[in-house]
This record gives structure tokens, sequence and C-alpha cells, in this order.
């Protein structure tokens, strides 16, 4: 199924070859072992798809390949990363320098910690022009701009003077993105490139990458844990799990035929689309008393670009009304940068609405002070987007999941934090020893599941989770959302979930909002929603499912609605 | 299930004060130091039981006598003064005051400084504005005239001395760390932590104040210097310590007019002000190591694994 | 933006007279400066006289008045050592102060961003060292001792600079190189150690990946996101310089604003003082206003 | 021309010409710029003719002055009585703050032209030394405003006012000048208030010459000259406040300092005093001992004053001020160390000027308790009579004595001329040496000066107080 063109690049041998290599990172205790012997290669034009747990390694080797890794306290312990047949490790700094960003680039994982905070994005992206002499000055930003526009980011123009914080989550990703492949590197290497898009921005990129990879015949190392994803990429796959690579072969064959338990957990582990509506993790009980009940929320935010510019305002929230009842699970999917994580923020206080409100257990959020805002915020927590950002990189993780008990003093006694801590990282699948160390010693997911870790430890009855399970594998994903779903249960929780993870919502909430452009374009109960979708924005969203590559002729455009499906593809409602 | 290799077990290591120890060791530099410190420490607790009254002895025969010379007494090594009172002796004895009056100075002015400037950078309120205009205000207040206002109105004392000092250093401290809250603030685990419901006392100083006390460490070791030498520049006022007291900030006063005659007199103590402010420094460098998670490796030993 | 400056500036304003009226009223405490301007010897007559003379016997509020009166017309009083105008004393010793301090405040924060970065960039390396233990031990060192030892050293052994003074070029090297020590070893320490923060920052991983120039990565995406606290720290410096740096002004013969204030304080020499702090306060409080505009063009995340 | 160079220590904070008593503006201004009535001379202590050339006592409350003739002022303006009376009244008149007045006391004076080149001075009390009072008298010209200091002084020296800045004085050569030219045509003062700068500057040959370098840096023979001045140091005693009311108190304390080694402070060249003026002056008594070194002595007098019930252990401060002159600060601890070891309690305290004076002079502050004063008397005007009544007489600014009948004969002493003058100073000398003890005479200082090799001129005890720059002449 391969083109004529990739099979001619392939008989030169691999850009990329990677052998035995170990990573460990050190410290007074015995050093964590990383990345375990691991070896693979890429070829021109070819696409790599790693598949793997959480914590399995993934980014780490990757990262090793752009020499990322400070050593120390990171160890190469053994083994070699051959570029075009140069070793990587033997090239001075300039030689280096010619390598990274022109022949190899990188997709980050954590798009909001990865880009310089100081510097507009139009800045980050040009330097990537300036810093290989690709192009200057205007031409530069010219560049910038157009990729901006490859990558889906609206009003490109005026888009390119912002700083990283006033983007969405998705759109910083995009801009990682466009950084990546503004000189059409010969290997991409990218680190889950597209958990915060939504599926029709997704298939988009994907397309985008795919057009590269035709265009200049770049090979593409993906790390994802989205299983649609890899299938619709992939040529090859390799599977990692506890630092090894567990199992590697063609992508069709990984999929139909897996062999490892670990691979063949993944697969199963999958929310299947027509089975999610019968195995689903919905409430059962969809009659609670309303808890939280937003009216005509309006955020504007002030865009002052330059120090003299007169301002300007952007609409990121439009007149959004809704309910939440106690013991269900709202979901929210839609449009990269329609307001979702926008809305979170306002509930939870951190940003002020520009009009509306909101009414939590019969008072007024935006009105709230001294004792009832702190009896609120015990009572509704937050799973952060950007889980890096969100903790503090001088607490270890003890201190990070205790600080709610800290708060709120009456919630445990502090003989019991330790037990507690240990607990709950237990539910979310870290081992206990893991409370010592630091933020920055863990992978992408660890992360996530300590902020998820973090907003239980208080008890809350309303938790807003902004991509909480997005950088999890399918396997730990489902053992969260059944840890979610369990506690809902149990004590009532409420859920607002935002999300890009379709079979994640269709399979947890009770009731969906979609979101567009800053409005609510469609809202109903997921059963319904999904199998008779009303809106425009809603039924794209449903129909942009990516296929896997090797159903598709070279040729062909992607996403062909109605295309054969398999088992483990997501919507299976939509047949017909 | 994650990690590879399990980590051993917190077995019973060394508590918390056993490992700065090693961590001190791992920093040759910053053990030199912390030696020194030490050093000085014990000179200023055990100085006036070690040399007696010898610091203060007139030897007006003996004036500025050359260092080095061993037909004195030992304690005349470093030479004498203009009274010919062995230097040794009062550089010993001298360290008493000299590190008190620093250290309280400085430690009020941080502490002060610090806390108002966190206020400020957190807060949007009026008083924010007025903790930053009254800062304008003492910075632009000669710390002279400060000087001689407070002896004219409250007289000398030890207290007041200290009060001028840590008054005239303080905004920096408070400018310093109202720069960092500025943009600490904006971080998100602040805001996370704020929708966790920690009040401001608890963001300001569990979350904001652990990123900027490092800075203000480094100002105020090296303050330390500024401080000794301008509480020297205050006693010609009437406020600063007076004889027959003295501080290292005094003797190199004193024996400013002998640069080129007696170069012992003010070299001797001004090198004891420098020692001082460059363990300081070095020490806080190091406990800006230990205390940065990112960077304590540095410290550490670290095992690497066979192969 | 410009609300901004405008409600600063006026806050600023009103801490100026706050700062005047304080001063007034505080300056008065500190004795009768009469003593000062007569020989010991002159008579109790001539003391009264000379009290008289200058409005001193009036109660001080009344004074304070009259200030205020005079000020309307921009009449900020006449020195009583120096047979002129105040202001005019003070706006003579303050361009000179201005220079000295602006260029020995610019050179220092200039190298010592580029000595502490260095050093951050490779720390506990052999520079890293040197450069700490250096530029410390020149910030700790008494300033009169550098600026008389250079003198002794390069003016009177080596003869290749003149001791002091006013004038050519060289007059200039010695009084910058000892204004420059505290700033610059204080600075090299703060960038040196938000440096090495900054460079632990993911998104020096980015930069690397995008292979930029290690100069880059370090001056410009490490460094752009310590400026914060160098800044302060370097105005804060400027602000004690442009306060007057007595040491250098009075060994080296400048006739800058800081000696004039000391010898005026000393003197009691009250319409000096006032016109004195009335000229640096406001410098003073303009420096703030940009130091603060300047955190908003570092950081975009400060707004105002 | 030939350029000089001087570097004073200290700025001249103005130029007005009626405050040449004020070290630096004497020393730029006086005999340069403009000149006195009359001059003392160093070694006599009497005064000489200057601008005025003849003078005669009419009554004793009257003098009558010849004047030069044929001078001119700087700005073309004739030098006559008029201008002298204009001179004279202008200090007098009370519209700008002069310090040479001082001088005068509260004396009333009243001053006629008597023709072109003749004035008459008339004063309510006696004047018997109005020929040397009027050393301080500077002649301006008449176009002086009177009601205004002025920092553009125009005189008849032999040098006129080019500019006057911050870091500069210049002078220019006066071509009109009536008497014997100057060798240098230009003179340039600056300031360094560092001492080893100042003697620097004259090694490198920046500057030509210093007055006053600090002891220690008067190293080289060849170019530092020592010179007596004409400033005593002494410590006061408070008679007023108990124990220092004791005399035995007070005599101890004369006792109980090693003067031999305090003198290691000041050089070699100091003169012990046993007065407060020194030797040339009207009234100085060279056969005066002053107090020599008896520690035993010293405790012995203080058992008796304890044995008599005076509380000798109470709390005696010990007031100095800071910079009054080199070492002083190291005397005062000194000084301070020797009173402790013989058993009294004193503690020093350094104060600044201002503070300071409120001691120094009257009323002194209320709750001041036992006391002694760091002070340094300058008197450089040939007589007494500009000591003794400040300290003795119960109505002196500095006196804390009160004692009638030493008024009394310090009065007489005032009124009295020629060698009855003398001789009744001596005496009150005598007694306030041996029988008042209100003080503690140190010594009579030594000044020194870096002269740079070109030059031809040695500093005298004048130089404290001027540097006639006509005087000075270059090496051939
Ligand atoms: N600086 C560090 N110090 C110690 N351990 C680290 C450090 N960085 C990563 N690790 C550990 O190395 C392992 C591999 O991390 P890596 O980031 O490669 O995981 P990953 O496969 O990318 O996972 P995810 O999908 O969650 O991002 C993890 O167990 C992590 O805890
Ligand atoms: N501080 C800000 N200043 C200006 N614009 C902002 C700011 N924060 C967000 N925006 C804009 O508001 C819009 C909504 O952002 P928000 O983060 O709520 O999107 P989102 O729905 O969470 O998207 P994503 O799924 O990509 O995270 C985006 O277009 C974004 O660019
Ligand atoms: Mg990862
Ligand atoms: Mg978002």
């Amino acid at each position: 199924m391969k083109s004529a063109h990739e099979s001619i690049l392939k008989s030169e041998g691999p850009i990329l070859k990677i052998e035995g290599l170990t990573v460990d990172f050190l410290s007074n205790d015995e050093p964590v072992r990383a990345v375990d012997n691991v070896s693979f290669h890429v070829n021109r034009g070819e696409t790599l798809v790693i598949l793997g747990e959480s914590g399995s390694g993934k980014s780490v080797s990757t990262s090793t390949v752009m020499d990322l890794v400070d050593c120390p306290p990171g160890d190469i312990v053994g083994g070699s990363c051959l570029f075009e047949g140069t070793e990587l490790s033997r090239l001075d700094a300039e030689g280096r320098r010619n390598i990274n960003g022109r022949r190899i680039a990188m997709i980050f994982q954590d798009p909001l910690a990865y880009l310089n905070p100081v510097y507009t994005i139009g800045r980050q992206i040009a330097e990537v022009f300036e810093s290989h002499d690709a192009a200057h000055g205007k031409e530069a930003r010219a560049n910038a701009i157009e990729l901006l526009r490859r990558v889906g980011i609206p009003e490109p123009e005026s888009r390119v003077d912002f700083y990283p914080h006033q983007f969405s989550g998705g759109q910083r990703q995009r801009v990682m993105i466009a950084m990546a492949i503004a000189l059409k590197p010969d290997i991409l290497i990218a680190d889950e490139p597209t958990t915060a898009l939504d599926v029709s921005v997704q298939a988009q990129i994907l397309d985008l990458l795919r057009d590269l990879q035709r265009e200049t015949g770049m090979a593409l190392v993906m790390i994802t844990h989205d299983l649609e994803v890899a299938a619709s990429m992939a040529d090859r796959i390799i599977v990692m799990n506890g630092g090894k690579i567990v199992e590697s072969g063609l992508a069709q064959e990984v999929f139909s035929n897996p062999q490892h338990p670990y691979t063949r957990r993944l697969i199963a582990a999958l929310p299947h689309g027509e089975a999610a509506e019968t195995s689903h993790r919905r409430s059962t009980d969809l009659t609670g008393a309303t808890l939280l009940k937003v009216e005509h929320l309006t955020k504007e935010y002030v865009l002052a670009s330059g120090a003299f510019a007169g301002k300007r305002t952007f609409k990121a929230v439009d007149d959004v009304s809704f309910e939440v009842r106690k013991g269900e699970t709202l979901g929210i999917v839609g449009e990269s940068g329609s307001g979702k994580s926008s809305v979170a923020r306002i509930l939870l206080r951190l940003n002020d609405p520009s009009s509306g409100q909101a009414i939590f257990a019969g008072e007024n959020i935006f009105e709230m002070s001294g004792k009832h805002l702190v009896a609120f915020r015990r009572k509704v927590q937050m799973v952060f987007q950007d889980p890096y950002g969100s903790m503090n990189p001088r607490m270890n993780v003890r201190s990070i999941i205790s600080e709610p008990w800290a708060i709120h003093r009456d919630l445990l006694p502090r003989s019991k934090w330790k037990d507690r801590v240990a607990e709950l990282l237990d539910l979310v699948g870290l081992r206990p020893e893991h409370a010592e160390r630091y933020p920055h010693q863990f992978s992408g997911g660890q992360r996530q599941r300590i902020a998820i870790a973090r907003a239980l430890a208080s008890e809350p009855e309303l938790i807003v989770c902004d991509e909480a399970v997005s950088a999890l594998d399918v396997s730990i994903q489902a053992q969260v959302i059944d840890l979610l779903a369990d506690l809902r249960t149990r004590l009532g929780l409420s859920y607002i979930f935002i999300t890009h993870d379709l079979p994640i919502v269709r399979h947890f909430a009770d009731r969906i909002l979609v979101m567009k452009q800053g409005k609510i374009v469609e809202e109903g109960p997921t059963s319904a929603l999904f199998s008779a979708p009303q809106h425009e924005y809603t039924q794209s969203l449903l129909k942009a499912v990516p296929k896997p590559k090797w159903l598709m002729s070279t040729e062909a455009p992607s996403a062909v609605p109605g295309a054969p499906r398999r088992g483990w593809t997501r919507n299976g409602s939509m047949a017909g | 299930m994650t990690i590879i290799t399990p980590d051993t077990n917190q077995t019973a290591g060394p508590g918390t004060g056993g490992v700065l120890l090693i961590y001190l060791r791992r920093d040759r530099l910053a053990l030199a130091a912390a030696i020194f410190l030490a050093l000085f420490v014990l000179a200023a607790i055990l100085g006036p039981w070690l040399v007696g009254d010898a610091a203060s002895r007139l030897g007006l025969r003996q004036r500025n006598l050359a260092p080095f010379s061993l037909e004195h007494s030992w304690i005349y090594f470093l030479g004498a003064d203009t009274l010919g009172r062995p230097l040794l002796a009062r550089l010993i004895v001298g360290a008493q005051s000299t590190l008190g009056i620093a250290a309280a100075a400085v430690f009020s002015s941080m502490l002060i400084g610090g806390t108002l400037g966190l206020i400020a950078g957190y807060s949007e309120r009026w008083y924010s504005h007025l903790i930053l205009r009254l800062a304008d205000v003492v910075m632009s207040f000669p710390s002279l005239l400060l000087a001689l206002i407070v002896l004219y109105t409250l007289g000398p004392s030890i207290t007041n001395l200290v009060i001028v000092l840590a008054i005239t250093r303080m905004p920096i401290y408070l400018r310093t760390a109202r720069a960092e809250v500025l943009e600490l603030r904006e971080r998100m685990f602040v805001s996370a932590a704020r929708s966790m419901g920690a009040g401001p006392a608890r963001i300001l100083l569990r979350h904001i104040a652990p990123l900027v006390l490092p800075t203000l460490v480094t100002i105020a070791a090296i303050d330390f210097a500024t401080v000794i030498l301008s509480e020297s520049a205050l006693s010609f006022l009437g406020l600063g310590i007076q004889p027959p007291d003295f501080t290292w900030g005094a003797m190199v006063a004193n024996g400013r007019g002998y640069l080129s005659t007696a170069w012992w007199i003010a070299f001797w103590p001004g090198l004891a002000i420098m020692l001082t402010t460059l363990s300081l420094n070095i020490l806080s460098n190091w406990a800006r190591t230990v205390a940065d998670p990112q960077q304590r490796w540095r410290l550490q030993t670290l095992r690497k694994a066979a192969r | 933006m410009f609300s901004y400056i405008g409600r600063r500036a006026s806050h600023s304003i009103l801490s100026v007279i706050g700062l005047l009226t304080l001063v007034f009223f505080l300056t008065r405490l500190t004795g009768d400066p009469s003593a000062l301007y007569l020989p010991l010897d002159a008579t109790a007559q001539a003391r009264a006289a000379f009290a008289k003379l200058n409005g001193l016997d009036q109660p001080i509020p009344w004074q304070f008045a009259e200030y205020l009166k005079d000020l309307l017309h921009l009449d900020f009083g006449q020195s009583l050592r120096q047979n002129r105008s105040a202001m005019e004393v003070a706006l003579q010793a303050f361009p000179e102060t201005l220079k000295l301090a602006f260029v020995a405040i610019t050179l220092s924060t200039g190298l010592a961003i580029l000595v502490g970065s260095l050093a951050a960039a490779r720390p506990g390396s052999l520079f890293d060292r040197v450069a700490s233990v250096a530029s410390l031990a020149g910030a700790s060192a008494p300033d009169f001792w550098v600026a008389i030892v250079g003198i002794l050293v390069f003016a009177v052994g080596l003869e290749i600079l003149p001791t002091s003074g006013t004038g050519t070029w060289a007059h200039w090297i010695m009084p910058i190189f000892v204004l420059m020590l505290r700033p610059f070893g204080l600075l090299v320490q703060v960038v040196r150690g938000t440096m090495l923060s900054a460079l632990a920052s993911p998104y020096i991983k980015t930069a690397r990946a995008k292979g930029l120039r290690r100069q880059k990565i370090v001056f410009g995406h490490a460094l752009r996101n310590s400026l914060l606290p160098v800044v302060t720290v370097a105005g804060d410096l400027a602000t004690s310089l442009v306060n007057g740096a007595v040491v250098v002004e009075s060994i080296f013969g400048w006739p800058g604003i800081g000696k004039l204030m000391i010898d005026s304080i000393i003197q009691r020499d009250f319409a000096v003082v006032q016109s004195t702090i009335l000229v640096t306060a406001t410098a003073i409080f303009i420096l703030n206003i940009a130091i603060d505009l300047l955190y908003a063009f570092i950081d975009p995340r400060i707004r105002y | 021309g030939q350029e000089i160079r001087i570097v004073l220590p200290e700025q001249p904070a103005n130029l007005e010409p009626c405050g040449t008593i004020i070290t630096n503006v004497g020393q730029i201004l006086s005999q340069n710029v403009v000149e006195p009535l009359t001059v003392i001379d160093p070694k006599t202590g009497q005064a000489q003719p200057k601008l005025a050339t003849e003078w005669t006592q009419v009554d004793p409350v009257t003098w009558r002055l010849k004047l030069r003739d044929g001078v001119k002022f700087q700005d073309g303006s004739d030098f006559n009585a008029e201008a002298v009376v204009f001179s004279i009244n202008r200090m007098l008149g009370g519209k700008v703050t002069c310090s040479n007045i001082a001088k005068f006391g509260d004396a009333k004076l009243e001053v006629t032209a008597v023709d072109d080149l003749t004035v008459e001075i008339k004063s309510d009390k006696p004047q018997p030394i109005l020929p040397t009072l009027l050393s301080v008298v500077m002649v301006v010209s008449p176009k002086t405003p009177v009601d205004q200091a002025v920092n553009d002084p125009v005189g008849t020296g032999p040098f006129k006012l080019s500019t006057f800045s911050p870091q500069t004085v210049v002078l220019d050569a006066f071509d009109g000048y009536w008497g014997q030219k100057p060798e240098f045509t230009k003179a340039t003062y600056v300031w360094r208030p560092e001492s080893s700068i100042r003697a620097a500057m004259v090694d490198t040959g920046e500057a030509d010459l210093t007055p006053s370098i600090a002891i220690q840096d008067a190293s080289n023979p060849e170019t530092d000259f020592a010179y007596l001045n004409s400033e005593t140091t002494a410590i006061r005693i408070d008679t007023a406040q108990p124990p220092l009311d004791d005399l035995r108190v007070r005599k101890a304390l004369n006792l109980a300092i090693d003067w031999e080694g305090l003198a290691q402070l000041f050089g070699d060249d100091v003169k012990r005093a046993s007065q407060m003026v020194v030797p040339g002056i009207n009234g100085h008594d060279d056969a005066l001992e002053a107090w020599p070194y008896d520690p035993e002595e010293a405790t012995k007098l203080l058992e008796e004053a304890a044995a008599d019930g005076v509380a000798v252990d109470t709390e005696i401060k010990l007031i100095g001020r800071n910079g009054i002159y080199p070492n002083g600060a190291e005397a005062m601890e000194a000084m301070m160390t020797m009173w402790q070891a013989v058993g009294l309690n004193v503690k020093l305290t350094m104060l600044d000027v201002a503070d300071w004076l409120r001691y120094l002079q009257k009323p002194f502050p209320e709750e001041r308790g036992a006391n002694l004063l760091q002070m340094m008397h300058d008197n450089n005007k040939g007589d007494a009579a500009f000591t003794i009544p400040i300290f003795y007489r119960s109505s002196g600014n500095y006196a804390t004595l009160a004692d009638p009948a030493l008024d009394k004969e310090i009065d007489a002493a005032l009124a009295a001329t020629g060698e009855a003058r003398t001789k009744s100073f001596k005496a009150l000398f005598d007694k306030a040496r041996k029988e008042v003890v209100a003080d503690i005479p140190m010594f009579h200082m030594i000044g020194y000066t870096r002269v740079g090799t070109r030059l031809d001129w040695k500093p005298d005890i004048t130089t404290n107080s001027e540097i006639p720059l006509a005087n000075i002449r270059l090496k051939d």
C-alpha cells in the first residue's frame, strides 16, 4: 500500500536509527530508569508511531534524540542515535544546532510550558527561520503568519503578535506544531501533537503532516495514546511499556493482531462506539437537584497587544447558559479556542466574567467573598489543562496533593495525610514513592494524574476537568474514568468534563454541550446528541473520524465519510 | 508499574540536618564559607573571653605597628592601630557588634521589605499603592538625614542605629519582591492554589515567597557589607556605635587616613568584612541550589547504574 | 497605559509634596543652623540677628507657609551657605551626578548581565567561581579603600591616570570603576541566580530543539525571563547613585549632588536640602515609573 | 605667565569677603583678592600697615587711620576713605551675614571719612587693640551690594576673581595692583577632603601646594613643612556639674593623661599647652608650666574627693566632635581610656558639629550632666582678648564658670593697654591653670603643608587663614 516514492526513499536505509538506548535519572537514591534498551528506526517518508503507557519513556527517549535530556541529572547509560549514519552524540554544539530545528524538529507535549511566556508567538516562530538563516525580518514574519494560517489559527495576521498566555490550549499546541514544521524538517518528532485539538482541527493538522510527508519525504515519529490517530498515521508502530519496547511491527499487524498483553489490553480498553451506549459510565440517576446554574455568561478579553495600541476586545465566551445537576457529568466539547477553558476559569473565579451570573447552591459565585468563597472553593475543584504549570515547582507531590488539607484544616488531620496521599496516588495509578518527587520529574500523563489526585483530595462536590485525561493512554484513562464514575455514584459528585475526546464524553457524560466560537451551539443528553446531532458543527465533529492508514489509498484525502470501520473505531453510531 | 528501576524505599536515611551537611560537603567552596562564618560567629561569642581587654589596651608608643612582626606578643601579629592596640584582638572583639548590628539590620530590612513587597505585588488594593509610594519616599530620603533626625529625636542607641539602617535598606527588598510577585502571581500554580481556596497569606507564603526568597537572600548577603560600612559612616554623626565599643566598619573608617602609610589598619577589618560577605554569598548560592528541586542534584552523590 | 502613567504621576506628585513637608518639619528638629554659620565666638546678638535675617526666628509652621508661598512662585529659597538660590545650586550639581550614575549603572548592568549569564550557563565551572568571587570581593570592599588605593597606584605610582578632578575622559575611569564595583557585584549575583532558574525552564528546551545559538538561548530566552529582578535591583542601585555617590564625589572632587546634600545636611542649609531632595526625588520617582513600565514591557503578563 | 594650583581641604561655600576668617574663604580671598586695613605680624602679633598706612589713637574710644594712596579696586573704582566707610558699614549693617564681625564682639563702631585718605573710627567702649581688629576688615569696592552676600568679591588685591564653579575658583592677576606684582598670573583652587589625595596631587604635580595635610601624610621632608598654627586643643570641664565642680576632680583629670604618649598622635613638633593661646599672642605666658602626667597623684586626689563625699564615680560624658582636628577621635578614645584607668567613669560620644555646638555654646542643654567637651581654640589675632573672656568670664559664650571676682579681673585686663595688659593676661592664665582648672589644655597644634618642589615658600602661623600668593616665589 506504500507509494512508490516512499519505497524509493526507504531503500536508502533508515534516516534515524536508535540502538540500545538506555536512560537513567540520577539522584541520591537508586537511579530511575526511564528508558531501557530501546531500539527503533524510522525511514524517510515513513511514520513511526510510538504507543505506550503513560510514563513508559516515550518522551524521554525522543528527547534524547534531540539532546534535550540534561546530563546530569540524566544519564545516558548506553545506546546510539544515528542520523543519516552520523552518531548524534558525537556532534559538537554547532553540528547539533544545525540539525535541531532544521533537520529534526520536535513538538512538545505540554505546549504552555514549552513556549516562552515573554515573547510573541510570531517572534518565536520567526526565530526558527532566523537562527537557521532561512529568512529574516519581514519575510520570517510573513512565513510565521502563513504557518499559523496553515495550522488553523484564526486571524493569523493579528494573532501573530499575541503572547502564549493569550491562546487556548489547542491553539498553543498548534503554535508548537507551526514552529516545528517551519523549516520542513527531515524528521519530525511529535509528542502527543493533537491531544488538545478537537476532531476537526485534528484532522486538519494530521492532513497537514501527511501533506508535508508527501512533499518533502519527512519522517514522522509520533507519540500518541490515541489509537485512532495512531492507526490513521502509522506505517509502523512500536509499543512501549515500563521503558522497554514490548511490541513493534507494521501498523496493521499490530492493530489487528496484537501480541503483547499490554497491547491487547490497550486495544481492548478503547471505548467502543456503539458499545459505549450500553457499557457506558454515565450516571443512572438524572434527577438530582440543580447544583450550578450559569446564566448569560460572557467574557471579553482585553487585547492590548502594543503598549500604545488602542484597546480592543475579544469575545471568548458569548452568552453561555447551562445547568449542572447533582450527581451528573456535563460534557463540554467544542472547537479548539471556543471558550471552554475560559468558562471553567470563570466558574472557578480565576477570571472575572464580563457579564452574567452563576448560581452555585443558591449563591451567586461572582458575588461571593470571605468565608463563602473559601467554602465554595472547597466544594469545587478544577483539573487544569496544563498540569505542569498548575503545580508549584518547589513543592513535591506530597505537598501538592496535601495542599487542600492544609488549606481546609478540618478536612483531614495531619497524621493521616501521608497515608491518604499514598492512597490517592494509588487510585490514579501512581506509586507511593512518587510522593517525594517534584513535578519536573514526571511524564506528562503522570502530572495529569497528580492533578486529578489533588482535585479529589478536598472531597469536592463539583470537579471541573479541563482535558483531564487527554495525556493518558487508554488503559489508564479507563482506570481514571472508572474512578471518577465510581466517586460520582458513591458520593454524588458532579463533573464538568471538558474534552475533545468524543469516545470519552460519550462514555462518561450524561449531557453534552457543544461550543463554537464562544457560543453554545447544541446541548442535549449524550445518546440523543450522538445519535441525532442537530447543529451542523456537531455533525461535522462526529463525522471527522480519522481512519486507518492502511485503508486509505495514498491519493485519497483523509476522513472520507462513510468509509469502512473496524471494531475499534470511534463513532459506531455514525454508520449510514 | 510505571517505574522501571524501583525506587528503594525511604530507608531510615539521615535527617534534614544530616542531608544538609551532606550537601554542604559536596560543595567545597560552600563548606569553606560555612567553616569560615562559624569561626567568625565563634569569635563573636567567645571573643571577649579570648583576648580579654587587649583590644582596648592603649599602646601609644607602638602606634601603627606593622604586621607580621613577632617581636611583640602574638596578638600583635596583624599589627596595631593608631592607638597601638592590637588589630587581631580588635578584629576578634569587634566581630560581635559588627555581626550583631549587620545581621539585625539586614534581617529586619529583608523581612519587612520582603513582606511589604509581597503584599504590594500581590494585592491591587489601595494599600499596595501606599506601600510603593512610601518606598519611593524612603528611597528619596537621604539616609544621613534620616539618621540625624533619629539621632535628634530618639537619641543614639544601637536599636536606633539598626532602625535607621534597616529603613534605608528596605526599599530594595520591597521593590525586588514586588517585581517578582508581579510575574509569579500570573503563573498557573498560583491560580490553582487560589482555586483550591488558599487565602492570600498562604499563596504568598507557601507558593510565592519560596521563589522570591533566593533573590532577596542574594541581595541580603551583599547588603551585609553595605550595612557594616554605612554603620561606620553614621557613627561620625554620633548615631553609630561609640567608643570604646567598635565595629569592623569603624576600624576601616579609622584606618582610612593611613592607607598610604599604614595600610594594615584598614586592610584587616576590610578583609574581614569582605570575607564575611563572600562567605555569606557563597552560602546563599549553595542554599539556592538546595532549595531548588531542579538544581538540587548538583549537590547529591549521583549514583550511576552499573554499565 | 497613559491613564496608568497619569495616575502614577499624580500619586508621585502627592508623594513628593508629602516628602517635602516631611523633610521640612523633620530637618527643623535637627538643631538650629545659626550656630553653624557664625564663628564660634559670635555673640548671642549676632546670632539673633542672623536668625532674624534668615527668617529662622519665626514659628516653624509659619516658615512652612512662607516656603509654600514661595514655591508657588518657583522660589525654592536661598542657600544660607552659598549666597545663591538653593535650586540653582541643586540643579548645577545634579547633572554631574547623573552623568556618573548613568555611565556606572549602564556599564555595570551590561557587564553584570554578561558575566552573570555566562556564569549561570555553566554553574560550578571555573569561570562561575572566579566571576562570583571576584565580583563579590569588589562589591564588599570599602569603596573609599578602593578609591584611595586606586589613586595611589594608578596616579601616584604608575602615573597613568589623574588623581582626581574632572575634565578629560581619563578623569572618568577611576570614579566609574569605583562606582561600578557594588552594582556589578550585586547584579552578577542576581543575574546568575535568576538565570539559573530560567535556564532550567522547559521553554529553554524548545529553544534548543529549534537549534538556536547558545548565545541566543542564554541572552534571548533565559535572560528576558530573568530580567525583572535584575531591572529592579539595577533601578534601586541607580537610585542610590542618583541620591549621590558621596565617597566618589568627595574623593575625586566630582561636584555632584551627593556631597552637596551631605554638606547641606551637616550644615543645616535647609533650603538646599529641600531643593536637592526635590530634584533627586523627582528623578527617583520618574525612574521608578519608568521601571514599572519596563516590567510590562519585559513580561507581557504584567498589566496595569 | 605662570599658573599656581592650590588644593584646599574643603570647598568654600561662598566667596563673601566678610567671611574671610572662615579658613577656606580666607585662604583664597584674603590678601589675594581683598585686602584688609592692617595685617598681623606672625612673629610679634603686632598689627602692620596694609591698606591703612598709619594709625593713631585720638582718645580711648577714637582711632584715626591714614589710608594708602594710589590704590584702585579691580573694578576700576578708587580706594579712598569712602570705600573704607562703605566696607565697615557693610560689615556692621546686619544685612549680610558677616563672620568677620564676630571678632569685634558686641562693639558699636561709628566710621567717618575725615578726608579722602583719612578715616576716623569711634567706638562705644575703649578698643585698645582696634588696629589688630582691623586686620579682619576686608575693604571691598563700593559697588558691592550692601544688603546681599556676594560670590564675586571685588577688592584691591593682586588677583581678581575670574570664575567660581563647584569645581574650582580661578583668580587672574590684576594689572592695576598697587604693590609688588606676584610671579603668577593665574591661580587655580580646587578642593579634596581626603588628605592623602591632596598630598598625592602635589606629588604628581597636579597641584603646587596644599595646606593642612594629616601628619601621617607628611612623610616627605623635602616638600612637607610643619608650622605651629594658631590652634590650641583642649578639653573644657563643665565646672557647674558635679562631680566636676570639685577642684580635685578637675586636677585629677589633668594629671591622669599620659601627655607624652598622647603627643604621639599629633607628631613630634606639637607643643604641650599650659594655656589656651599660642606663643606670640599678647598675654601668652612662656613660664607657665603644663600639667604633668602623674596618675598616682590623680588617684590620690580622687580618693580624697571621694572621701569627702564627692560622687567621683558619676558617669562623665566626654563629648567629642568628629573631624575637629586630625586624629581628634583617636585622642578622645585614648584620653577616655586613660581616665578610666585612674577610676573615672568617662564615656565618649562623638557628635556632628551642630550637635556638638549645643554643648559648646550657651545656652547649654538642660540635662547635660557631667561633661567634658573636646574643643579647639584658634586665636591668630595677636591678643588674648580673643580668648580669655569667652572661656573664663561668666558671660563668656563657652564659659561654665560664674565667678564675679574673676569677671572683674578680666574686665580690668581687657581695658588695660601695653605692659599692664600683657601682665594681667598672664596672671589670668596662671590662675586658670592653677586655681580655676576649668579646662585641660592639650597642645598647641602643628599644621603640615605640602609645597611643590618648584615653589619657594614656607607656611607659617597665618597659613590657616590666608595664603598670600604674592609672597610665593618660584625657585629658579
Ligand atoms: N527528570 C526526571 N527525573 C526522574 N524521573 C523522570 C524525570 N523525567 C522523567 N522521569 C520518569 O521517566 C519516566 C518516563 O517519562 P516519559 O516522560 O518519557 O514518559 P512518557 O512515556 O512520555 O509518558 P506520558 O505519556 O505520560 O507523557 C517516567 O516514569 C517519569 O517519571
Ligand atoms: N488572556 C487572553 N487574552 C486574549 N485572548 C484570550 C486569552 N485567553 C484566551 N483567549 C482567547 O479566547 C478564546 C477561548 O480560549 P479558551 O482557552 O477558553 O479556549 P478552549 O475552548 O479552552 O480551547 P482549547 O480547547 O484549545 O483549550 C481563544 O480564542 C483564545 O485565543
Ligand atoms: Mg510524555
Ligand atoms: Mg482549553
